[in-house]
């Protein structure tokens, strides 16, 4: 789960993290009113959405005056802000944090994160902050530093200082690090974070280490013990189509292309999406119903797809373990006669019971394309969505003899 | 032989209360996995699928002799029942349950090491669907009858997709030796490279299946093990060809992160290291027997 | 460091542990008030004193009106509670803790110590509570059980399931029972305590889990982090002796013998007082002065050891390492210039440059006794006393040949 | 041979520019100790008594091939340096520092054990005096002139005792081979069975000479160790005969808190494990020397 900056700030000052001063603002009013109240001469205001890279996309202006202050606000609000990582579609600007702004003499780059690897919280910092981490990855890998956490006695003042002197801080900027970083740490624990970043750390012209932007990602496994965090959630900032599945038990990632999956399993979801596109189409989403493939989780499964205008086909492949599949057959059946799904359904079923599962659909006496292998159900996902477009079909608006048309 | 389970383990069930844990309970019986009691605080004296319930893993050891023990407790608990199971002389422990904060898991690896290695339990898991040894015993919630009893050992992050190389394989009337699933989670029990060592070690098992997906290091890390220490032969198939970087597919683990955590360089890199790579998900069956056949 | 049961409870409480209702009183008409604030209508008055074993000395009054209240506590402040922990000279009652007085089903034991031998924290329990844990280990050793906490991941909620059923509780309990014992876990770690004991803890006959008594001490040496802590101290509870020792940096410890003694470095002095006795005579007090033996620490040791007028001859040890012999001579005739000595002292010193030291003792022209071994001191000043005694001297009141008189 | 250190060992001392620690670095220096450096943060560049001063432990590794330090640091800091020397690729570690809270300890044990046995560190203390191979090297704070190299190994608790005892010895023309000051707080660094154990292995050392107190089960430790596992004679005083129960002597570590912990007791131990029990503070020296002459 993602936070907006203004969230992390205030999460990482409680933990001993400086950050300038600042607040945030629902409107431009609020906003040219609110940097009176911090005082100062020159502010920066700040888009909140949930992604980097704002500054590139006009998401962070520095103000003079109240009047810019004003004017650059209502420049955002309402507007979707476009960067390298919202996607095409961008993400709704509802929220501006207005900062002091501050002469910045060095930009640091402090990072957290759980490493696979080995299964500890690292640290990684660098002396060249202010660009993303990938970058300077790329381009100054020997300026970054990294430290493993040993979770028996956590994060150690040594290894804070070893890092600062890595970074070529003088003491009192050391010990400033290693209060800002302690602070970090604290807060990764103590509240479930997978990520922290501080990006840039910055030392000002008076010396003062500073987290000039913030960011926090936090284990969705574990808000169930910090409501405080839950209660963070931004759904303006959400894939709308992804947070209802979520909402709903499932599992969805929306895709580019047009055939849409129906799978149990994350695996066998992916490795199903791999196939249609070997088969020569594109899987138009990601979508790991789970367990118990009920005949409710696959009609919702099916809404899901279909909202999705690209789908010109389904592919439904569940390999039955527990549930047999003349149960998720039924399933399937009963989706189709609720929900209305006008393109062509492909259906692989496997596992138990497998005889009386293909009984069911055959004898639903709907237009279900069967398929017992994945290759095979891919194929004939692929084939059906490419036919109706040699045919000239608009498989979303007219019906064809392959198509599947029931109206709920 | 086979790895980590045979027809002789006695196993328990921790939260075998649970309606999920019922049912798999009697369905474990049913294979024939030698289930000898379950765990459940406060509940000692009931009885489920015919095997009594004890309060704590210790007194169910003590009763029983219990060596495996199965994990179905809600996440919010799980890392305390897997600790439990650890200090009360369990040997092996399968973890099912989906949603374990990382950093318990974190926590329950450094407990583990607590103890010396000839006593320092193996979990698999947690999010996985268990561990099978075809004709002998099942430990999790896979459904038995599509794993045939052979040779192969097959070694999985995901559930449904172990199922259908299982499945692939006993169409063309090929076994396995054990199926494990050590699940999707960012931070498990056991990696591949844990339970690759167990396979090279098995004579039962001739051929490794190894079915990896995006996201982690952990493919990588098999493939530099095998390279170095694994002389039998191994067929890897990489899920997630289509995944777009920096989404997360499914589960916390399946999301491509850094540079040799997307399928195609995880192929690549199985590949380099003398791995057979089956490029399509369907050809697992058919990878694997090309390979046995070559071995035999 | 120890605290008083209210505090303790008001601690516990803090960490999730549950206690009976109450309140702090200074006076007995306060008491009385206090009652009727907490409600109900069976109260207990409890002496607030440092020592266990209260109930069997009076300083536990069970009260079911405000008057009886009143009358118990008017009996109890300004007395001395002598209890089996107390010694013989008790402890001052100042306050007094009135609570709800709870019907009592069972009795259990709880207490977390560091345990030396595993070099971790550990929980014992017992079902046999509301008897002093050693009689416990004596009378009911198989009515104990015990837990270590690991140190890199803490106390877990399956130690505490296996003792609450270990000690025969319901399920219900059991819960309770945890969520007392991670309670006082939690604040044993976060506050550094040394001891946490619950002793009874009940049950009550509504089926509630209650802790009736609280102690805890505290890690001296961590109290730098926790002033919160620190602020507790009551010092009318401590040895006025020891209590002034330890603001002048010296560890004190006042015994029942008339050989004084001075010593650096604690096992030295414990081996000192061996000699002593072996020698036939008793020690007056353990004193460490610790490294620095300067003249003005050797002053301070000087009048605390003759502050205790049990006192009849004086014994000064000091193994000279970093300092030289002759710099602890010179601090030892400075002190004797500057203290009021008025019995014999025997000095023996060893270490670097001690030949000039014995020089500088030597030329004082004090009546000081050398020694040079160890033996030869202890033998001194036992003989010394023994003197003075078969002389009928009292060496406090009258001089002697061997008896040395300064007087500042 | 000696143990822990010898004439070749390099040392550096952490928090080297503290008024203290700038002395008994002359001192050590003065003894022949290979001081090779010192560690206090933001202080690299300067020099004291002759050695430079570096920012980290890891620096001052690389720079100078350090294997021991001496830990002069202030108790609330100090576990941190010592982890530090811990993680830093230090071998041995001698902690003066007295006043560290317990559960400071408790982590900085557990912490080392995160190292595989063959680079992880030995510590002792800390409040301690600290190690001396006589007429080698010195890694304390102890007076030198009082050792005189030998073949008896002396182990204990207090500083000062331990001084005592050494004295003892040389007046009656009895050489030492390592002194060791394992500290007298109640959770430290290397216990009296650890020392015990590496006597037992020196070629140097013929004589071992324990000095306990009252306070905690370490002697009843050794005890039992010395009788399963120890060939050479062991001479051992225990000081508190006079202590009275349940209260703290000086420090931490010296209060008798349960049975077996009063110096009777401990005494009864070991000499139950064959060990030769001095009755008397005075008579360390004799019997030892009595016990060097059986031995001969």
């Amino acid at each position: 789960m993602d936070i907006h900056e203004y969230q992390a700030k205030e999460m990482l000052a409680g933990f001993g993290v400086t950050v300038p001063p600042g607040a945030l603002a629902y409107s431009p009013e609020q906003a040219a009113y609110r940097a009176r109240e911090i005082g100062g001469d020159r502010w920066v205001v700040k888009a909140q959405v949930h992604a980097g890279g704002r500054g590139q996309s006009g998401g962070i202006k520095i103000c003079d005056n109240e009047q810019e202050i004003y004017e650059a606000a209502d420049g955002m609000f309402g507007q979707k802000l476009v960067t390298h990582q919202t996607g095409p579609k961008g993400k709704g600007i509802y929220r501006v944090f207005v900062e002091t702004a501050v002469t910045v003499e060095r930009e640091l780059y402090l990072g957290l994160v759980l490493d696979r690897s080995s299964q500890r919280v690292m640290i990684v910092a660098s002396a060249a902050g202010g660009m993303a981490v990938e970058e300077i990855a790329a381009e100054k890998p020997d300026s970054i530093v990294r430290a493993l956490v040993e979770p028996a006695v956590g994060l150690q003042d040594f290894q804070a200082r070893e890092m600062a002197f890595e970074l070529g801080l003088d003491p009192a900027l050391t010990r400033s690090f290693t209060r800002t970083l302690q602070g970090c740490h604290r807060a990764f624990t103590e509240l479930d974070a997978t990520m922290v970043e501080i990006n840039p750390l910055v030392i000002t012209g008076d010396n003062r280490m500073l987290a000039l932007d913030a960011r926090m990602t936090f284990d969705a496994n574990a808000l169930f013990r910090h409501p405080q965090v839950s209660e963070l959630r931004d759904k303006s900032q959400e894939d709308p189509r992804e947070a209802r599945a979520a909402d709903r038990g499932l599992s969805y990632v929306g895709l580019d292309g047009n055939i849409g999956c129906i799978v149990n399993g994350a695996g066998l979801a992916m490795a199903t999406m791999d196939t249609i596109k070997l088969a020569g189409g594109a899987p138009a989403n990601f979508l790991d119903i789970g367990g118990g493939a009920t005949p409710e989780r696959v009609a919702k499964a099916f809404r899901l797809v279909m909202s999705d205008t690209n789908v010109q086909a389904v592919l439904v492949n569940v390999f039955a373990g527990i549930n047999r599949c003349d149960w998720v057959a039924e399933g399937v059946v009963q989706a189709l006669r609720d929900v209305s799904v006008d393109v062509p359904v492909v259906v692989r079923l496997a596992g138990t019971n497998i005889a009386e599962g293909q009984k069911i659909l055959a004898k639903s006496g709907l237009p279900i394309i069967r398929a017992n292998t994945l290759s095979e159900a891919a194929e004939r996902a692929v084939g059906a969505w490419k036919h109706d477009r040699s045919q000239g079909f608009n498989p979303r608006s007219a019906a064809s003899a392959n198509t599947l048309r029931v109206v709920s | 032989m086979s790895i980590l389970i045979n027809r002789g383990t006695k196993v328990i069930v921790q939260g075998i209360t649970g309606r999920m844990a019922r049912f798999h309970t009697a369905d474990m019986i049913n294979y024939g996995t030698n289930v000898v009691g379950g765990v459940v605080p406060g509940k000692a004296g009931e009885s489920v699928a015919g095997v009594p319930v004890f309060n704590t893993v210790k007194k169910a050891v003590a009763e029983t002799g219990a060596e495996a023990s199965l994990v179905f407790v809600p996440p919010p608990f799980a890392a305390d029942s897997i600790m439990e199971a650890a200090d009360g002389g369990i040997r092996y422990c399968v973890c099912i349950t989906d949603g374990i904060p990382a950093q318990d898991m974190i926590r329950v690896k450094r407990y583990m090491y607590r103890y010396p290695k000839d006593r320092r339990m193996v979990l698999t898991g947690p999010n996985c669907a268990g561990t099978i040894t075809p004709g002998e015993a099942l430990l999790g919630i896979m459904p038995g009858h599509i794993y045939q009893p052979g040779n192969v050992g097959i070694v999985g992050r995901s559930g449904t997709l172990g199922y259908e190389a299982a499945s692939q394989l006993k169409t063309l009337d090929i076994g396995v030796s054990t199926s494990v699933g050590i699940g999707g989670d960012p931070i498990n029990g056991s990696s591949f490279k844990d339970i690759l060592e167990r396979f090279e070690q098995d004579d039962q098992t001739h051929v490794i299946c190894m079915i990896g997906e995006i996201g982690g290091p952990q493919e990588a890390e098999a493939a530099e093990y095998i390279r170095d220490h694994v002389t039998k032969p191994v067929v890897a198939y990489v899920a997630g060809l289509t995944a777009p970087k920096g989404r997360t597919m499914g589960h916390a683990g399946a999301i491509i992160s850094a540079f040799g955590e997307s399928a195609s360089e995880k192929a690549e890199i199985l590949s380099a290291a003398g791995v057979t790579v089956a490029e399509h998900p369907s050809q697992i069956g058919d990878t694997v027997a090309q390979v046995l056949k070559r071995a035999a």
